[in-house]
């Protein structure tokens, strides 16, 4: 029935770690609801803004090392990983 | 009007989340399947990693295409947005002629796409078509096909003579939204016709302009139908917008797999500029 | 009022802008073959119902102009009936991840749709419904469902709550509320996101082609039959295009009000 | 998915029919059927090169070999032409009628049918039950094996529903469908080619005559190299223009950035031009789309590897297409599709042209029409396509395209033996004359050589003679050499479209080409998804090494124009005749 | 039936709306929540009516925890500031629309309906749609839709705010007339004092969230607790003088002194505020000991019986309200008399000290 | 400044008028004098707001003419007319700032940069809007709103008129008496002829020197606010004016007077004169509440009365009464003792009224 997707062990571990996140804020998010604060950004997030912030700016970070270098995509997930970290904190 | 916090909300919200996941989560997750696979058909696939991401943002023929796409988004919203609220501001406020105006300018709007590529693939025929032939007639040597100039202007009358109505509908209905009060003032404060405009009709404009912004500039990044049956992309590759190297490479080469990789590159692009488009509006709207 | 005879000279000109390759379209539709392509004419020499009756006497034509109308009004209706609650959700409440959630919901327009067919061919056909219009309605949900959210949050925040809350104390039921007090008063509103869902759905053709062949075939895949390897059916092409129009403009004809009108109240 | 809609009535009917067979030494009863079939074969198939009896004998054992599949409904589609416009209102109904088969003809696009029998390859789902599709496809279909051989089915599963008087050598595309195989994959369904169209009547005109054996030294005629076919477009562009007061061209092109100019260069330019190898159908190692064969494995299209597509000879073919379009043809051309241009040389304003279907034959003989003499007799004549300077005899000259039946492994087996019966009822002899008067695109050797083809002759232009000489068979569609039609078919008019609006040189553009054609074919080597044959990429070397080989890739001639060589029509039938 | 409000606190987003609000409605009362714009006035009837829930505390009705049952089941009625009907239903079904959702039989439904138009004398219009009614008559609407149903609490927030200023005159006199023979709870939110003293009952001082006062309607007029009540409740807002008291005489903002005679004797020296509502100031003294003060007029505003006299001196700025229509030139130096025995002193926190008496009699 | 001239003015919205009830104005003549500070007072839909609209140049009217300083400018717009007004909802432009807004009709103008800072600052001063000046307007409360509104018709001293619709109707009570101390003030700087539209006759007679009441499309009065107090020309202004308005008793001829339920009320000779001039049956008795005596005692002319109602409202009370079938109101001080029961009402005969087909009937003494 789902042959068809294709799936591909790196994807389906992609899609489930994002599903995990998503899971953990939003339980996060009732049991301890977030208001909205600034922080180095320069509007007022919430906590679901800055991590929308930090997925698409690591999509970015990830493409722009595929377009600009041949270095290995594992440094650019860590420094996602990292900039998602800081965003979360102090963003 | 504060909103009332209730997660219960949630319930009158799922049928529209079931279905938009339904028709979207599944699609895009297959997508990303497939955008790391080179893909032959079922049970054929080949693994790639992250190959056709890098062949994408490294291929300088879709790096021209979507600065091509940027150009024509440009020029679309900069001539839509003003000659839309222009033709708006010049409809007839009210009554039959309001009403036959109305529905004159909407009709582009309901032609299906193919068809209004079809449309204007005749009107500017210089042989058989009323423009091209009225051009050629006045002496412009004009011809779409031929002439990268033509070409473009020609797409972007088409998209202008398409979507402009969008724009004028919107408009026409946020000035209509405007209390009748807000004119008086400004006869009263002695305004003058540009200051009426500058100073009530565009600043109320605002929240329609948003949806019209933000409606045609994702519609005009992934034109396709129209300039295809219009130019085909040509000459050469001078009308060949993102969209239809997309296209072309999904359903004409059926190279999924990159054709995918490329999809997902190009949502990223529209996402981010929707999204700062998104959020600048909204939170003006709440600095103080 | 020297004013209003220059904004009436505007408009005017701007309409015979809109309306000039539509009369094109229109007379060419008159037209046979051999006059498309001979000599530039500016009105039908040879005045001919050919065209129209080759799309009127068979029923291989004529279907796909019931099939596109079948989809796009399940589509409205369906785009209407999980938008409206939604939309009042919206713009009533405030609940965890209800942003996140709209600008999701907003995104699904800005998928590149040509990636997405074979998916959307491959999900349809995997729950049976492939070559369905209820497929293509569906699928065309995808991007009219958060338009018509869009809209009708506006309309919906444009009515005071009180009016919800006066219908409570009154002892009415949230769908009994929903259905008899709330509807009714937002149908401009409703007037104006159908008009868009059947507008939007209505011109549609690349996932209503990929999703069907033979019964539910949209009149825009149809229609390319008139383009075949003996050359071009100028003269049919052209009245399948003028006769596309006509269901849009009878649906633009029956909200015409609400859309001057009705946005007043909504989001704008 | 199988619907079987049996109508109580239906049922009723084939008991009492089996009862009857049961029963009766009556051959068989008169049933709705029968007398279905009657009807038909008195009023709509009476021309045929079958007996009435026979006719009959054919159509009952449709009936009966019909029978368990009666209420069922399949769906089969093609492109639009008048063969199977006929085929999709006439024919399906026939079926129906005779068989209680029920069947929906689409009819779409070509891209269109292309489009959907890729959907169905790439996702193993039944769309259609039945594809016509071009035999270009033949190198994909048996790579792939998503294609069920109809020489299989015939033997296999498909045997009681194969027609008896189906006469297999009576088809004259058969070749075409075959794969290096052995297999036939498809079953002809119609077929066209592209040949030199000209103004029989202006090339007759004495002062023409005169003025052009002024100018360019020889007479002027049927142009039998491309220097003639150049000097004849610049005498009537140029040096003619007008004729009656009419501004005329002499060439007609098309050059709109469309998957159609694509087919406008792979179905044969770089052959006529002599850029690949010799060989018939399609020119062996290399073909005209300048793919190098190995033992059935693609090994390169650019000259680095062997292949002709950036060759010298290709070069050279996509220069003159562009010359000649910007320099002879009317502005328009540029700017129009295939289906777009076809009808224009019927407008009476085009001397020549070198690229011309046949599918249009019908839609230029209409009374009326400024090519139409009085008594319905065309003005203009085909003849064989001139040649270029490369090619030499043994090569290809030109284009025929087999449309012919394709059925997918992915159709259940039931709707695909129904659409077998149906595909079979198209091409039975009872109504593929009948067909082939309304389309012109003949697909039978007893067809072509029947009465109602001598008598249609004069009418055609030449159509009936050129069916009738063995040279035909120099015109053929793509062949095995290329082994993902739709994946390469799609860079072509990209890359043409390039150097149409001169964005690039010829030669740029082709390099582009050959690269793009040589990665997917790496990329089908490199995942292995071809049962057979699948392509095994040469290393590139320098391109001397292959230029210096013999054959295809040729090495650049020093004179691309030789002289104009020219014959008269009439020789040109002649020979055509004595050689039949 | 009474309804009890325990503890109850609403916070939306970090702004407390309604801080620990703690009070009891007994049935077959008529309330006035009486508080400036966004004192919470709206809040506190929200949450009675069970629109919103509490963040903390209880609502009690006999005793009984309602907190979290829903609106539907409660049975009120609620009448808004804005004129809220249905307006796609004519003005007859709006009435009946509750009724209809009790299941009522439909000749119970005419007789009510009819009853409850004559009784707001709307029945000429009872075919019409609520927009085609001018306000009065939409307001007049939507007190019948909230009365027919015979509700247990009514809830009146602010209904006569939007209309002319005599039509708010008289329907002010019939809501009055209406609720004299009902036994249900009535709470009627207003801004103006004036409103709340016509309407009379319970009144209840709200401001910024808290429930500052509660009582009567003229023991809270007479008495209130502190400054802030005395403020809401005047108007024109009563005159503040700061003032300090020794132990042999009082000084008003270190300006008029004034020995310490009648009620004035009582208190201990120290700061206090001492305030004067408008109408007890005079332009002719009344008793000997009236504080002489010497003024300029700033502006005389007249009313149809009254005139409003603004008076400053470098010291005070002060209104009198005087009866009768009087014509005072802008900078007349004029004379006021203050009768000490209608002083309210608070201490300096705003505390009432000392509210002076009513005449015997009353 | 201008003296504004309303010659047999009439107004109707519909094109086709078919009767007196489809004007929203009928036939007024009126002038509103230099430099006077005017009401306009009258319950809603009493078309107030529409002859606003007309002296604004808003409206042109279906019959009549609008002359300013004796010149006709029915056919002048509101910029040639040079008029401000005041919008009963607030008009801001709300993408500008409190300064620029009050700068706008200025900056129309023409005037100088310099003059334009001091003259906006002048008036933000009055208005108490420094605070806010350079705040965005869109995110002010309601009431400062309305004040830089005001602000933008109070900043032009050069105008013909102001006119203010209804311009504290979204005021908070409290704030009502300052602006409302704030437009006099205003008045009486600048003297510039304004006309102010309430339907309060608080606001209207603590603004105006005079005072027209409108009453279905016309004026019935136009006085002081004494005159209107102590002498309603009509039924409508007894009614109208006043908390609560007038006591109105339907009377019926009799010899020595008019008489009701009985009871006879003697008129004296002159106004006995006059009311036999008049042969309406349509006669009423007004008095105010304010000047009802109430003593426990009878005497000769009081009448003995039921108490049926006291409404203390702080500073007063309001007692009803009912005399024979008549209900009646009277007005007294907080201080006077009132019990249920009996009570005896006098009628001052200075302040008794006779009022023939709704109008006033008086003798011209004085």
């Amino acid at each position: 029935m789902i042959a068809w997707m294709s799936w591909t062990m790196p994807t389906a571990i992609f899609f489930a770690v994002i599903a995990a996140i998503l899971l953990a804020m939003t339980v996060y998010e009732v049991v301890s609801p977030c208001t909205e604060r600034k922080g180095f950004l320069p509007i007022a997030t919430t906590r679901g803004d800055r991590l929308f912030i930090g997925l698409l700016t690591s999509a970015y970070i990830h493409l722009m090392f595929l377009g600009l270098s041949e270095v290995s995509l594992w440094l650019a997930l860590g420094i996602s990983v990292v900039w998602l970290c800081i965003l979360l904190r102090w963003g | 009007m504060n909103k009332i916090p209730d997660n219960r909300a949630w319930w009158l919200v799922l049928p529209v989340f079931i279905l938009v996941a339904f028709s979207a989560l599944i699609p895009l997750m297959t997508v990303v399947n497939y955008s790391v696979q080179d893909i032959f058909g079922p049970n054929s696939a080949y693994f790639v990693g992250t190959d056709w991401f890098r062949e994408v943002l490294q291929n300088e023929n879709l790096q021209a295409s979507l600065g091509r796409q940027f150009v024509f988004s440009a020029a679309v919203l900069l001539i839509e947005i003003p000659l839309g609220i222009g033709v708006a501001l010049m409809m007839p406020t009210s009554g039959r002629r309001g009403s036959l105006c109305l529905i004159l300018l909407a009709i582009p709007l309901l032609i299906p796409w193919n068809v209004v590529g079809t449309i204007w693939q005749i009107f500017g025929r210089g042989d058989i078509g009323l423009f091209g032939w009225a051009l050629n007639e006045i002496g412009i040597n004009y011809n779409y096909t031929g002439n990268t100039g033509d070409a473009w202007a020609t797409v972007l009358l088409m998209d202008v003579w398409h979507w402009t109505p969008l724009v004028a509908l919107l408009c026409y209905s946020g000035l209509r939204a405007i209390p009748e009060a807000f004119y008086q003032a400004a006869e009263i404060d002695r305004a003058s016709r540009w200051a009426i405009f500058r100073y009530i009709q565009l600043p109320r404009l605002k929240s329609v302009l948003v949806i019209a912004v933000l409606l045609r500039f994702m519609d005009s990044f992934m034109i396709y139908t129209e300039p295809f049956v219009l130019t085909g992309g040509g000459p050469g590759s001078s009308t060949t917008f993102l969209s239809q190297t997309l296209t072309t490479m999904a359903i004409g080469q059926f190279d999924i797999g990159r054709a995918a990789a490329f999809s997902l590159v190009y949502f990223l692009i529209v996402l981010l500029v929707s999204w700062l488009f998104f959020t600048a509006i909204t939170h003006l709207d709440k600095e103080k | 009022m020297k004013m209003n005879k220059r904004k009436g000279f505007g408009i005017s000109i701007y309409i015979v802008f809109v309306l000039l390759p539509i009369y094109w379209l229109l007379i060419m539709s008159f037209k046979t073959n051999q006059e498309i392509l001979g000599a530039l004419t500016l009105w039908p020499q040879n005045f001919t119902l050919a065209n129209y009756a080759v799309i009127f006497t068979d029923p291989s034509w004529y279907n796909g102009y019931i099939n596109s109308m079948i989809y796009v009004s399940m589509n409205v209706v369906i785009t209407l009936l999980v938008a409206l609650p939604a939309a009042y959700a919206f713009s009533r409440y405030k609940f965890v991840g209800d942003k996140h959630l709209f600008f999701w919901l907003l995104s699904n327009r800005m998928a590149p749709p040509a990636v997405f067919l074979l998916p959307f061919f491959q999900l349809y056909s995997s729950i049976g419904l492939f070559d369905t219009h209820i497929a293509v309605a569906l699928a065309h949900c995808l991007f009219n469902v958060p338009l018509a959210v869009w809209i009708l949050e506006g309309f919906i925040s444009g009515v005071p709550r009180e009016y919800d809350e006066m219908a409570y104390i009154d002892g009415y039921s949230f769908p009994k509320f929903f259905i008899k007090i709330f509807i009714p008063m937002i149908r401009s509103g409703i007037g104006v996101t159908a008009f868009f869902a059947f507008m939007f759905s209505w011109v549609e053709l690349l996932l209503a082609r990929t999703l069907t062949s033979v019964e539910a075939q949209p009149i825009g895949a149809i229609m390319t039959r008139t383009v075949g390897a003996s050359g071009i059916d100028w003269g049919v092409l052209a009245a399948a295009g003028v006769l596309t129009i006509v269901p849009g403009l009878l649906v633009i004809w029956f909200v015409r009000n609400h859309v001057a009108t009705g946005f007043a109240l909504g989001r704008v | 998915m199988f619907r079987n809609n049996q109508s109580p009535r239906a049922l009723m009917l084939s008991a009492a029919i089996s009862v009857a067979g049961l029963g009766a030494a009556m051959p068989a009863l008169a049933d709705q059927y029968s007398d279905a079939a009657k009807k038909w074969v008195d009023s709509e198939f009476e021309t045929s090169t079958l007996t009435e009896e026979q006719k009959l004998k054919e159509m009952a054992w449709f009936t009966q070999a019909a029978k368990s599949m009666r209420g069922m409904q399949i769906n089969v589609v093609s492109e639009t032409i008048a063969t199977h416009e006929y085929e999709s209102s006439v024919l399906a109904k026939a079926f129906t009628d005779i068989t209680g088969i029920k069947v929906t003809h689409n009819l779409i696009q070509e891209g269109d049918v292309i489009e959907k029998l890729q959907t169905q390859m790439q996702s193993g789902r039944n769309i259609y039950d039945a594809f016509i599709n071009d035999s270009d496809l033949i190198g994909t279909h048996f790579r792939y094996g998503k294609v069920v051989p109809i020489s299989d089915m015939m033997e296999g599963d498909g045997k009681d529903f194969t027609l008896p008087t189906l006469d297999l050598d009576d088809f004259i595309g058969l070749d075409f469908t075959t794969a290096p195989d052995g297999k036939l994959y498809q079953l002809p369904d119609q077929q066209f080619a592209n040949v030199y169209w000209f103004r029989a009547d202006w090339f007759e005109r004495e002062d023409l005559k005169k003025k052009f054996k002024e100018i360019y030294g020889y007479e002027l005629g049927v142009p039998v190299n491309w220097s003639a076919y150049e000097d004849i477009a610049k005498f009537f562009s140029e040096d003619v223009k007008t004729i009656d007061g009419k501004r005329v061209y002499g060439h007609m092109d098309y050059g709109k950035k469309d998957p159609s100019l694509g087919w406008r260069f792979t179905d044969a330019w770089f052959s006529m031009a002599g850029a690949g190898d010799k060989g018939l159908p399609n020119g062996l190692p290399v073909d005209e789309w300048g793919i190098r064969v190995e033992e059935c494995h693609p090994v390169g299209s650019s000259v680095t590897r062997g292949g002709a597509v950036n060759g010298p000879a290709a070069v050279y073919a996509t220069q003159k297409y562009v010359d000649w379009l910007n320099e002879y043809a009317p502005a328009e051309a540029k700017g129009m599709t295939f289906s777009e241009s076809g009808p224009v040389p019927a407008q009476g304003n085009v001397a020549q042209q070198i690229f011309w279907y046949t599918a249009f034959t019908s839609s230029m003989t209409k009374k009326g029409l400024p090519v139409v003499n009085e008594d319905g007799t065309p003005k203009w004549r085909m003849a064989p396509s001139p040649h270029g300077p490369y090619w030499e005899e043994g090569m290809k000259l030109g284009y025929q395209d087999v449309g012919a039946w394709t059925f997918m492994k992915s159709t259940p087996k039931e709707r695909r033996l129904a659409a077998w019966l149906y595909a079979q009822f198209t091409v039975s002899k009872t109504v593929s004359m009948k067909k082939t008067l309304v389309g012109l695109t003949p697909i039978r050797e007893s067809d072509i050589n029947s009465d109602a083809m001598t008598e249609a002759a004069p009418m055609l232009g030449g159509l009936v003679e050129f069916y009738r000489s063995p040279a035909r068979v120099q015109w053929s569609p793509t062949g095995t050499n290329v082994p993902d039609y739709p994946k390469l078919a799609q860079l072509w008019w990209q890359y043409i479209s390039q150097a149409a609006s001169g964005e690039s040189t010829p030669q740029e553009a082709l390099d582009g080409l050959a690269k793009a054609q040589d990665n997917i074919m790496m990329r089908l080597e490199r995942a292995n998804v071809m049962e057979t044959c699948g392509p095994k990429l040469n290393e590139e070397r320098d391109a001397q090494y292959w230029l210096d080989q013999p054959g295809a890739p040729k090495p650049k001639l020093d004179n691309e124009k030789p002289k104009g060589q020219t014959v008269p029509y009439k020789e040109l039938l002649k020979k055509w005749e004595a050689e039949s | 039936m009474s309804l009890t409000l325990e503890n109850v606190s609403h916070v939306v987003d970090g702004v407390p709306y309604i801080a620990d609000a703690n009070i009891t409605f007994e049935a077959g009362s008529f309330n006035v929540l009486l508080g400036r714009t966004l004192a919470g006035k709206t809040s506190l009837m929200r949450l009675m009516a069970g629109l919103d829930k509490p963040t903390e505390g209880r609502v009690l009705v006999d005793g009984r925890d309602v907190t979290r049952e829903s609106v539907q089941r409660r049975n009120i009625s609620m009448i808004y500031q804005q004129f809220i009907n249905y307006p796609n239903l004519t003005v007859w079904e709006n009435i009946a629309s509750p009724l209809r959702l009790a299941k009522m039989p439909e000749s119970e439904i005419t007789r009510r309906v009819q009853e409850t138009a004559a009784m707001l004398q709307i029945e000429p219009l009872l075919k019409r749609y609520p927009l085609e009614l001018s306000g009065g008559q939409q307001q007049r609407t939507a007190m019948a839709r909230a009365l027919v149903k015979d509700a247990s609490l009514i809830l009146f927030d602010e209904p006569l705010v939007n209309l002319d200023y005599k039509l708010r005159e008289e329907l002010r006199a019939e809501l009055r007339e209406l609720f004299r023979a009902r036994n249900c709870i009535a709470v009627y939110a207003t801004t103006e004092a004036n409103e709340a003293l016509a309407l009379g009952g319970v009144t209840t001082l709200l401001h910024e969230g808290r429930i500052i006062q509660s009582g009567p309607v003229m023991s809270v007029y007479r008495e209130p607790v502190n400054v802030t009540a005395a403020e809401l409740f005047s108007e024109p807002p009563i005159n503040l003088i700061p003032g300090r008291v020794t132990d042999t005489d009082v000084t008003f903002d270190n300006y008029a002194h004034h020995p310490l005679t009648r009620e004035l004797q009582s208190l201990s020296p120290a700061d206090y505020q001492f305030g004067i509502r408008p109408s007890h100031i005079s332009l002719v003294p009344q008793n000997e000991d009236d504080l002489e003060l010497a003024m300029t007029v700033e502006l005389g505003e007249i009313s149809g019986s009254e005139t409003f006299m603004h008076v400053n001196n470098e010291h005070f700025h002060m209104v009198l309200q005087l009866m009768g229509v009087h014509e005072y030139h802008t900078d007349t130096p004029i004379k006021i008399y203050l009768p000490i025995s209608k002083l309210f002193v608070f201490d300096v926190d705003g505390a009432l000290v000392h509210a002076p008496s009513q005449r015997a009699g009353e | 400044m201008a003296e504004i001239q309303l010659k047999s003015l009439a107004h109707s919205y519909s094109k086709h008028p078919s009767g007196p009830e489809d004007y929203a104005i009928r036939q007024i003549s009126h002038t509103w004098h230099k430099g006077g500070a005017y009401a306009l007072l009258g319950p809603s839909g009493c078309g107030k707001s529409t002859m606003l609209n007309i002296i604004s140049g808003l409206l042109a009217p279906s019959e009549g003419e609008v002359l300013f300083d004796d010149v006709r400018v029915n056919e002048l717009s509101p910029k040639e007319r040079n008029i401000a007004q005041v919008f009963q909802f607030p008009v801001i432009y709300d993408s500008m700032t409190v300064f620029q807004n009050l700068a706008f009709p200025l900056r129309n103008a023409g005037m100088a940069k310099d003059r334009i800072e001091t003259k906006v600052n002048e008036v933000a001063e009055i208005l108490e809007l420094e605070a806010v000046l350079h705040r965005k307007a869109r995110n002010l409360t309601a009431d400062e709103k309305q004040k830089v509104s005001m602000g933008r018709g109070l900043v032009r001293d050069d105008v013909s008129a102001i006119l203010f619709d209804e311009p504290l109707t979204v005021i908070d009570p409290q704030l009502k008496w300052k602006l409302r101390r704030k437009l006099k003030q205003i008045h009486e700087q600048f003297n510039i002829t304004m006309v102010y539209v309430t339907h309060d006759q608080l606001e209207a007679s603590t603004f105006a020197d005079k005072i027209a009441v409108m009453y279905d499309g016309q004026i019935v009065q136009f006085g002081t606010p004494r005159e209107l107090f102590e002498r309603p020309n009509h039924t409508f202004v007894g009614y109208f004016i006043g908390s609560p308005g007038m006591n109105l008793v339907a009377v019926e001829r009799c010899e020595e007077g008019v008489r009701f339920n009985g009871m006879t009320v003697k008129l004296g000779a002159g106004l006995q004169s006059l009311l036999e001039q008049s042969t309406s049956s349509n006669l009423k008795l007004g008095i105010r509440p304010e000047f009802i005596q109430l003593t426990t005692t009878p005497s000769d002319d009081t009448f003995e009365c039921d108490v049926t109602d006291i409404e203390d409202l702080g500073t007063y009370k309001i007692v009803s009464l009912t005399l024979g079938n008549q209900s009646i109101k009277a007005r007294v001080d907080e201080d006077h003792a009132v019990a249920p029961g009996k009570i005896h009402a006098g009628f001052p005969r200075q302040w008794l009224k006779l009022y023939v087909d709704e109008f006033l009937i008086e003798e011209q003494t004085e």
